[in-house]
């Protein structure tokens, strides 16, 4: 499906929105401002294709950690973003109880993660399962580190799925990293998409550095997914450009050698090439979106640095669904 | 009002909560045509159907997982675990994800759902058909915790219980399934989750029990009356929250405290409930506080004679209780 | 491969052997006897074909509840195994403190294997794990229903193993039912074997009435585990023909006429056939083998009645090592 | 001797152990060449290679489980868990095989191995990297658990756990990884995993905690000496096996009671001590004994004025000595 000049800018203005916001990030680590951040530099273009193809605020996601390109594509705003860096008042994800990253936002459907990976997986097949029985069409995209696949929870979640059809995307994104352990000693498949002949569903490996390429191969699945034809496994392959996290260091267990030479294949380089190749943009559009962009990040971190911290206090709710508060 | 089984006060139960609302689903191995191996749910899958009644794959961590899925979207799952000695698996939907859901999102996302299953031992059930393995999971903030010993309790907890817009684990006696009958009325009625119940007036002792430990607690305290030695039976039956109030009042009353459970000894439930009496009865103390539990060995064992050891019992309780009035 | 008349008639008794005394203990359970039983009944090819693939008391398998047949060509003997059936002293398995068919024959290397269904399999992975450490040419098997398979934990240890290349034997035993539930509602494919191919090692299924050629293909892939080339997934597929233990109503879930129309793919029946056909063995000597079996059936069964039960003080121990006695 | 930080003396555990005993080995998630995110493993991947250093899928179900078969073939596996929040996926494989298995098999199989944890909050981690996990495992007969406090115990009681033919459960309070430092010999020594450790001797009060909070419990007694109270504080180092010997005499000289633990109260590892205590010290109680734990929401949530509310520190013990010295 040949896409819109609209929306090809749009796409790519959400990978930079989320870029620029990600890079800040590190500085704000850097300047001691922060005490974590865990990066999705490298991933844009999958959670941007993948966003796209969902109805946002309709469609329902369980995603992950990485995930800040999709979360800000379904609505979660820079400031907010940064609230939850800073630990502050405000953090729509967690009201500042879990680390930054672990994303949240009930008013688009985006269901809260823990760390523990792929308990999302599990929680997806029960949202498609609720689809199914309500006889809506609505489906559910869940996104995970092709590391995490190794978890028998994962497996158990996307079985759920096949044997039940039910209308989920199951999105890997492949970085070729586990903190430091490689695919090879994850899995004996050479994508984590191979692994949906065993569990009796379709599964496709996408090159995740292409936006155009996810949104179609996900959109497809969107189709399939909401009118009945079950679920899919998608990998999407990309380079995790970054360390696993500001608490790793990731020279221990990779060459800097190849991490420059993975960095040829930034999915923000490629895009403006493309659109600047078939003319969608012009440089000067893209020196305009980007200074928009810095322009919206300094601001969110303004505002972040200006917010309160939680009070002591609110750390003693809510347990129990009678404790919530709001406000 | 008609005198049922505790088993079928389970399956009224669920059965009047399906028709009230058709969010209420059960998922578990063996549910459907099956009915359960202990026919708990036999019945409803020929009333409900296929798409209520889910037969689900051999596999607990995702009965639980797929429940919190289908909570987190607004159905009522009741999640049956086949044996409580295999919610293992589940450990860490539950702990991890269900238990730490609405204060890790700040109370924007809920898990309303009831996981239902059978402990306890003295069926020759072994090694693992016969644990008891509440103290798992009273150590769990944002899980609530239930044990009824009465059908009409039976019926009204799980009623409660799946009313409540929290996760709640519900413990059933198997041994008593059958064994204990009472009185239930036909009509709509809860129990509410939180107040333990006096289940018989005293004056010497303070015997505290939850399940079939309650059920011969009550025969106990009719033989020690004979003895002219009166026990306060307390029926524990919500474990969490703890009804720290009619606890000690009743100390405070007789002075004297026995906790029975047939789980093991260390680390068990009835550890709490003396460190509670421990605290805040320390003045109302006539004796040490005592428990009578289970032995520190892994669990019940098969052979008739080993399962005997293990088993607490009438007599055992009977024995304990004079013991201690007599201190 | 073409085997002896030797080997055939020698699996043939194996086979014999497993089902008379099998049947005993359904009529030892009818007579109030034993308290439960849990049957091999239709799946006595596949076990005995792969018993025979293996190098006894070299190499290793973790069984399950199923395995009477394979437990007895690796040297289990009837005396034993009535003894655990009726929970009775020198029960070699767990010394009467787990249930019946809870194998376990260290000095065959048999492992003792729990009730909760897939933990088997990943102990399976750690075997294989340190014979290839060890530089060692021993290999192991391990067996599972199909319904098992759902477990997470089943996947993740195929997956260790066909990750580190281990030599491990995955035996599926899909006899069309788990309990109740039927294999479309485990899983979306239309083998265990084919889980393989998602997982990257070789998957195959095999008819697991015919003896010999589950000895073959199971041959093969021992061949291939010893001699570095990696694990084997391997489906039996067989009929359950008797209820899924001596709890179970198997009426309440399936057709007497299914069964019955089943009964006559019974491997039993089959091989007797064929080793007729072959001329393997006459009439005569099938009657006597029969006879044989019987008696020593009958024998085993005295020995049983007559042993001592465990005393109750032997419930207490072992929980650590240091606890350990011997005699 | 020299002075050593706690992850370094735990390293030189592990070093030691794996030069002395070729059939010891390190299996976890990022223990190779990264050598651990806290890098207790730093070096033992180029010292030993991928053979014995082995970087396991992402999956905690089958590190532990694979570590069990392994160590049924007789090998002793160090399994390291990298956050302690993430031992729930392996509790099925920890509590109904690891720890039943000498009993089960009446002796004949044994699991000699260790789970590394790091646990405990304090540092920034939020709900899913601050957790304190021991009450989960100090229910299970079979599984000793051990948390060292100072460097010099660390190390002799991480080699009594590797030499150890049980299961252990070690659990390093990792806020205390570079933080507490001690002297270490540098030679071979083990410290007896059973007796508790009077690191104070007092005569006012009984002070008893592990890990973290033993460190700022004798804090506390140094600020309480200046006071004039003087408090015997206990480091209860082996959880399980309880040493209530130690624990009771101190409670016999002093009368009063505290236990302190950064876990949730409710049906934390304190209530386990504290009914011993009111059961067998009831006439040596001169006060209610008390318990000073982590306050029971979910789990340590991450923006720090939040953190600081859950937390134990030095002056929250000081206080609630003090108050209980003065009763
Ligand atoms: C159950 C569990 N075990 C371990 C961890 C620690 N951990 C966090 S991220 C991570 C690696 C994840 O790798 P992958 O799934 O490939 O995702 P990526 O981070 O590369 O996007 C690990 C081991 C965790 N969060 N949860
Ligand atoms: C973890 C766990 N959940 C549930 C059970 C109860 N259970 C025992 S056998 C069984 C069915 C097993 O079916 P399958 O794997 O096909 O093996 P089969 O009995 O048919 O040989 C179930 C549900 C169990 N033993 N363990
Ligand atoms: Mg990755
Ligand atoms: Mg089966």
């Amino acid at each position: 499906m040949e896409l819109s000049s609209e929306l090809k800018k749009e796409m790519y203005w959400m990978m930079l929105l989320s870029r620029r916001l990600d890079e800040r990030a590190w500085v704000l680590h850097r300047q001691g401002k922060i005490a974590f951040h865990i990066s999705g530099i490298g991933h844009e273009a999958a959670q941007v294709g993948a966003a796209f193809a969902l109805k946002k605020g309709f469609d329902w996601v369980t995603p992950y950690y990485r995930d800040l390109a999709l979360m800000l594509c379904l609505g979660l705003t820079p400031r907010e973003f940064v609230l939850s860096l800073m630990g502050k008042s405000g953090d729509p994800s967690s009201g500042a109880r879990q680390m930054p990253s672990h994303f949240s936002l009930r008013r688009v459907n985006a269901v809260s993660h823990s760390a523990p990976v792929a308990t999302q997986t599990v929680h997806a097949a029960g949202i498609g399962l609720a689809i199914k029985m309500k006889k809506e069409d609505k489906v559910v995209l869940t996104t995970i580190g092709e590391g995490s696949t190794s978890q028998g929870e994962w497996y158990e979640g996307v079985n759920w799925a096949a044997v039940h059809q039910l209308p989920v995307i199951f999105l890997v994104q492949n970085n070729q990293y586990a903190i430091s352990v490689p695919p090879e000693l994850q899995m004996a498949v050479k994508s984590s998409a191979d692994k949906a002949c065993g569990l009796g569903l379709p599964g496709i490996t996408v090159d995740g550095t292409d936006v155009f390429e996810v949104f179609d191969i996900v959109s497809s699945a969107v189709e399939r997914a909401r009118t009945g034809g079950g679920p899919t496994l998608i990998e999407a392959r990309m380079y995790r450009i970054t360390p696993h996290s500001s608490d790793d260091d990731d020279r221990t267990y990779r060459s800097r050698e190849e991490v420059e030479e993975n960095k040829k294949k930034d999915p923000i380089i490629l895009i403006r090439q493309k659109l600047l190749d078939t003319l969608v943009v012009s440089e000067k559009e893209l020196q305009e979106m980007d200074s928009n962009a810095k322009e919206i990040v300094t601001e969110a971190v303004k505002f972040g640095e200006e917010a309160p911290y939680p009070s002591f206090e609110e750390a003693s709710y809510p347990v129990f669904v009678e404790d919530v508060r709001n406000g | 009002m008609v005198e049922k089984t505790l088993v079928d006060a389970i399956r009224d139960a669920m059965d009047e909560e399906m028709q009230r609302d058709e969010n209420v689903f059960i998922v578990g191995e063996d549910v459907g045509q099956r009915g359960g191996v202990f026919r708990a749910t036999v019945g409803l899958f020929d009333k409900y159907g296929s798409n209520r009644v889910i037969d689900s794959p051999l596999a607990e961590l995702s009965i639980v997982g797929v429940g919190i899925g289908a909570a987190l979207y607004g159905l009522k799952p009741v999640c049956e675990i086949q044996f409580a000695d295999f919610i293992f698996p589940a450990f860490n939907q539950i702990i991890s994800e269900a238990t730490k859901m609405v204060y890790r999102s700040n109370g924007e996302w809920t898990v309303p759902m009831v996981i239902r299953a059978p402990y306890g031992g003295g069926i020759g059930g072994g090694l693992y058909h016969s644990q008891s393995i509440e103290a798992y999971f009273t150590h769990a903030p944002g899980l609530k915790v239930v044990v009824p010993s009465t059908p009409y309790d039976a019926k009204g907890l799980l009623k409660a219980a799946i009313r409540d817009p929290n996760p709640v684990l519900f413990l059933e006696p198997k041994k008593g399934y059958r064994l204990i009958k009472g009185e239930v009325p036909e009509d709509d009625y809860c129990v509410p989750i939180g107040p333990a119940n006096i289940s018989q007036q005293g004056t010497d002792i303070s015997l505290f029990a939850y399940g079939m430990m309650h059920y011969y607690a009550l025969q106990s305290a009719q033989k020690l009356a004979s003895e002219g030695i009166s026990v306060e039976v307390i029926d524990l039956r919500t474990l969490i929250p703890i009804d720290k109030e009619t606890i000690l009042n009743s100390v405070k009353k007789t002075g004297k405290a026995l906790i029975v459970h047939e789980d093991n000894l260390t680390g068990g439930y009835g550890g709490e409930i003396a460190a509670i009496i421990a605290e805040h009865a320390f003045t109302d103390l006539d004796a040490p506080v005592r428990r009578l539990a289970g032995p520190d060995v892994p669990a019940v064992p098969f052979s008739h004679p080993m399962q005997d050891w293990y088993m607490i019992n009438e007599e055992k309780i009977t024995n304990a209780a004079r013991d201690l009035a007599n201190y």
